[in-house]
């Protein structure tokens, strides 16, 4: 066995749910990014098959080039490594609103047999079990995004039957309602778990599970699905990752502990400091 | 304009019972305003940010707010924020009244606000339960097409406070890196209170900066390292490891009641707040 | 995004019949790129623009245009368009529909067309005879506060044309100092052309600029010189001589015609225009 | 007779208006600017009794410092001397319409008895006997300053009985409709001529001479009025230019054309050059 294949024998499923996401980004498109493995996953697509890639965090940053993955949507290296930094009003009017936006990223606590996605609440509104960070951009990145990505780990607790709370539209109540409703983006076009990759179905917009990643079988993930899971009659088994996104991806994380662990040290050092000189 | 302590500003403009928007997007948090606030205890605040963080989460628990109007309230990059769900789950240390919004939503109201006019429209939370828990998100008809487009009420804060690079000797303020909704906030405002890190004879700013001119700024107060632990771009980097560190102290009442005496309320100021913290690490 | 010759991307995407903007507020005119639009005789064009000024004159006088949605159609620092008045007075040299609005209108109505909404707001035009004049100035009622306030439908140009600074060689533009509403008629528009004194390495570009990113870019033609007899800030300055000599020139449809003929339509670009001028002085 | 005095008793028509629009500016004032004796008048003032004033132009400098008058709205000279310059949507909605701005200057081709204005058309709209340049800001410079200042010479085809078409609101009928109709600014609060300068009355709001320059009669500026011209009790007679507003506006004038003629020269040379090379 080469010392490569025993590198891509080693991934985590993690691992593995940000290299399919980042397959399907291509080069060129325009990608509106949030925190976490859809920002590994976009800086991962960029970094290997699609280098002309845009990456658009909402924070304001347009065609950013981190060479480390930022830990907050402001990090300084987004607006360090942009071609333009506009104010959030701007971005979400201009760019998001403005249908200029190919892929959306999303995760989600819950989502739905339809895409329906919930950030908000576990539990009634007014007195929630679990009161969750609520919307962000989501709802609109949902709406205008020509299309959406979902990116969540699959266990009955995230996919259920009924979301508590509805924070961002996906196919609505399917069967042609996102279309009929006039939503100007198509909604989510896969979601990307860690057990395999759902897309929905043609007709009624049901998520469809069409791959499975290698050793996961279909039984383990409709086992993980809060609701009777739709199947392909044909359900692929994606490719494991090769040595080079393993290793591209890994490196990029490297970086990005190393980077984040030199500025907290620098950071907290600088309270005794002239603040002009530090980083100026 | 006039130039003040931070203790002096907040004092002198913040009142109990106010609506107040410390904004700021991941970067120039004013944290050290925030932090006055809490030492000179104001009460019933109306609480204003698109992302509520840590300086809002100390300023929830320590009971300063009544009502909190937001679009997304984490911890960036980490996680939940304890106390506010402790005071929307569990009514500690009080009821919290939110007023929920996504961002696309809060930044047309802001920029409503910043221009004056009653209410925004945007293309947005269409097929999503938001409109359903805030009666606020209403529609107007296109006169055009006959489209629905969502309206937003303008937000107008009492006060908005911001951290920012730099101010000149007349008051003018540039900010610079990513900016948020900082300058809608400022100007939506009907007071502007700044925190900068340092007051210079000329700001320097290229011809199309963001500066804020010094007969719309109210007050402002020099507080070098007042956006720490979020950063000031061309001064000091975030110490992510504090907003890590916050996700475990903030889960238990004790413990963030503790490290708000001990930290917040036991410093005369802020440059007291930072050695605090350095003689804890 | 392409590069081409001014005469390559004019003759590639404006067609005749077209709704097109040649925006610029003084400052980055594209004289060069109207010059091209004349020079390859495109017709039935409605022209827009905030203040249509001498290259609008003489597109009007060269009977280009079909139509011309503006806010204020004068020579600035000078006075009338002597063309534009023409064309509205005496159908010469054919009529001209006018669509007319405030600059408050215009630019809420350039905002709603970047931002893709259907219609802009504004606190505008009460008392007015100009939504008497323009049925598509209308209003809506707040539905917070049951105000009327006035619509504009937004503005979506076939074509934007710009005269910026630089591009660099991937095609992200530069543009600074005084910018009117240049980046709204930019991202409200089908298709974005845009000429630059200079392409670069490297914009250099200070971190709030101005930049539109290279995939809103349509095409891009480096023209030296293009927004002459306007200025472009950091290369040359205004010919106010020129604009107070047009006033003379263009009073008399002869002599307009003359001048047209000589220096536009016998000139084979904007290299030889400049050359034409400078030979004529 | 002095030098000093010599020179005051030598001022022009065009130069008394100028100066006393420039008086009823004030120290601190935000003032919203335009091309020509607006221009003149708010540069005078900032050169002299009002230092502090704040200037803004529509073409989005706000706190400029020329030291020349610009020829147009968006000169160079108005960019470089700003303490911001900003995009033109934003300077009318987040500035002029945000009630930010103390006075706004204002001419016009035609002036009704309550302060309404025409720079639109003379003659009918659809076939004007003259197509002016029209509205620009005016609207809502008209709407929303907390006062306006109209300036304009007059004559009795200026200042005409009816106006060919309402451009901007002054107080429209008069008799309160402002305030009933609830527009924001307090409408023109002075309208100077080169005869002297007419206020509104108070509960009428028709413009009515309250004060007259040296050595023009009353009878003359009522011959130069289009309506019957409502005259105060007294009317004062405005205090001649001092030496010191005569030369300061005389040197900035002088200034201007240097500058202007250094322009026109430079930029007709320029085509010859590269153009990066020339004032860079």
């Amino acid at each position: 066995m080469s010392v490569d294949s025993a590198l891509a024998n080693t991934y985590t499923p993690a691992e593995m749910m940000t290299i399919a996401a980042a397959r399907l980004l291509w080069p060129g498109c325009v990608c509106f990014v949030g925190i976490g493995v859809p920002s590994a996953a976009a800086n991962l697509a960029r970094l290997t098959h699609a280098p002309d890639m845009v990456l658009i965090y909402e924070s304001g940053g347009i065609g950013t080039h981190p060479s480390v993955l930022p830990l907050s949507i402001g990090d300084g290296e987004l607006a360090e490594t942009a071609t333009a930094v506009v104010s959030l009003p701007e971005i979400f009017s201009y760019w998001l609103q403005a249908g200029r936006i190919d892929v959306g990223f999303l995760g989600a606590a819950q989502i739905d047999r339809f895409g329906n996605l919930n950030t908000t609440v576990i539990g009634g509104y007014g007195k929630p079990k679990t009161r969750l960070p609520g919307a962000g951009g989501a709802p609109e990145i949902a709406l205008h995004a020509k299309q959406i990505f979902v990116v969540l780990k699959q266990s009955p607790r995230s996919f259920v039957a009924k979301l508590d709370f509805c924070t961002s539209a996906g196919f609505l109540s399917g069967h042609g309602e996102r279309a009929r409703r006039a939503l100007p983006g198509a909604g989510p076009q896969a979601v990307i778990t860690d057990l395999g990759v759902l897309k929905p179905a043609i007709g009624s917009q049901e998520l469809t599970l069409v791959a499975r990643y290698e050793n996961v079988s279909v039984d383990r993930i409709r086992a993980a699905t809060g609701w009777p899971l739709a199947v392909a009659n044909t359900v692929d088994v994606m490719a494991v990752p090769t040595a080079e996104e393993l290793r591209v991806l890994r490196d990029l994380h490297k970086r990005t502990e190393i980077a984040h662990a030199r500025d907290a040290s620098r950071s907290r050092k600088t309270p005794a400091l002239s603040a002009s000189q530090v980083n100026a | 304009m006039q130039f003040g302590s931070l203790q002096e500003i907040v004092d002198g403009y913040i009142r109990d019972g106010q609506s107040v928007a410390l904004e700021g997007f991941t970067h120039l948090i004013p944290f050290a305003a925030g932090h006055e606030i809490l030492r000179q205890k104001k009460r019933d605040l109306h609480l204003i940010r698109m992302t509520p963080d840590l300086i809002y989460d100390q300023l929830i628990g320590a009971g300063c707010a009544r009502a909190l109007t937001f679009s997304w309230g984490g911890n960036p990059g980490v996680g939940s924020l304890h106390r506010l769900r402790d005071a929307v789950e569990n009514d500690w240390p009080q009821p919290l009244t939110i007023h929920e919004h996504s961002h696309a939503g809060m930044a047309a109201a802001y920029t409503a606000g910043a221009a004056r006019l009653p209410f925004g429209i945007l293309r947005g939370y269409v097929g999503t339960h938001l409109s359903r828990v805030n009666p606020q998100i209403r529609e107007v008809r296109c006169p055009y097409t006959n489209d629905a487009i969502a309206t937003v009420p303008a937000i107008n804060p009492d006060v908005t406070v911001l951290h920012a690079q730099a101010a000149d000797r007349q008051g003018n303020i540039l900010i610079r890196g990513i900016v948020g909704a900082q300058k809608e906030a400022a100007l939506a405002a009907n007071m502007l209170l700044v925190t900068v890190e340092e007051i210079v004879d000329s700001l320097g700013a290229p011809m199309n900066a963001i500066v804020l001119p010094h007969w719309v700024v109210t007050a402002i107060a020099e507080v070098p390292m007042g956006a720490y632990p979020s950063y000031a771009h061309g001064y000091y980097a975030r110490d992510n490891a504090f907003y890590l560190a916050w996700d475990e102290m903030s889960r238990d009442r004790k413990r963030f009641t503790e490290w708000i005496n001990r930290h917040v309320l036991c410093s005369h100021d802020h440059a007291e707040f930072l050695d605090s913290l350095a003689e804890a690490a």
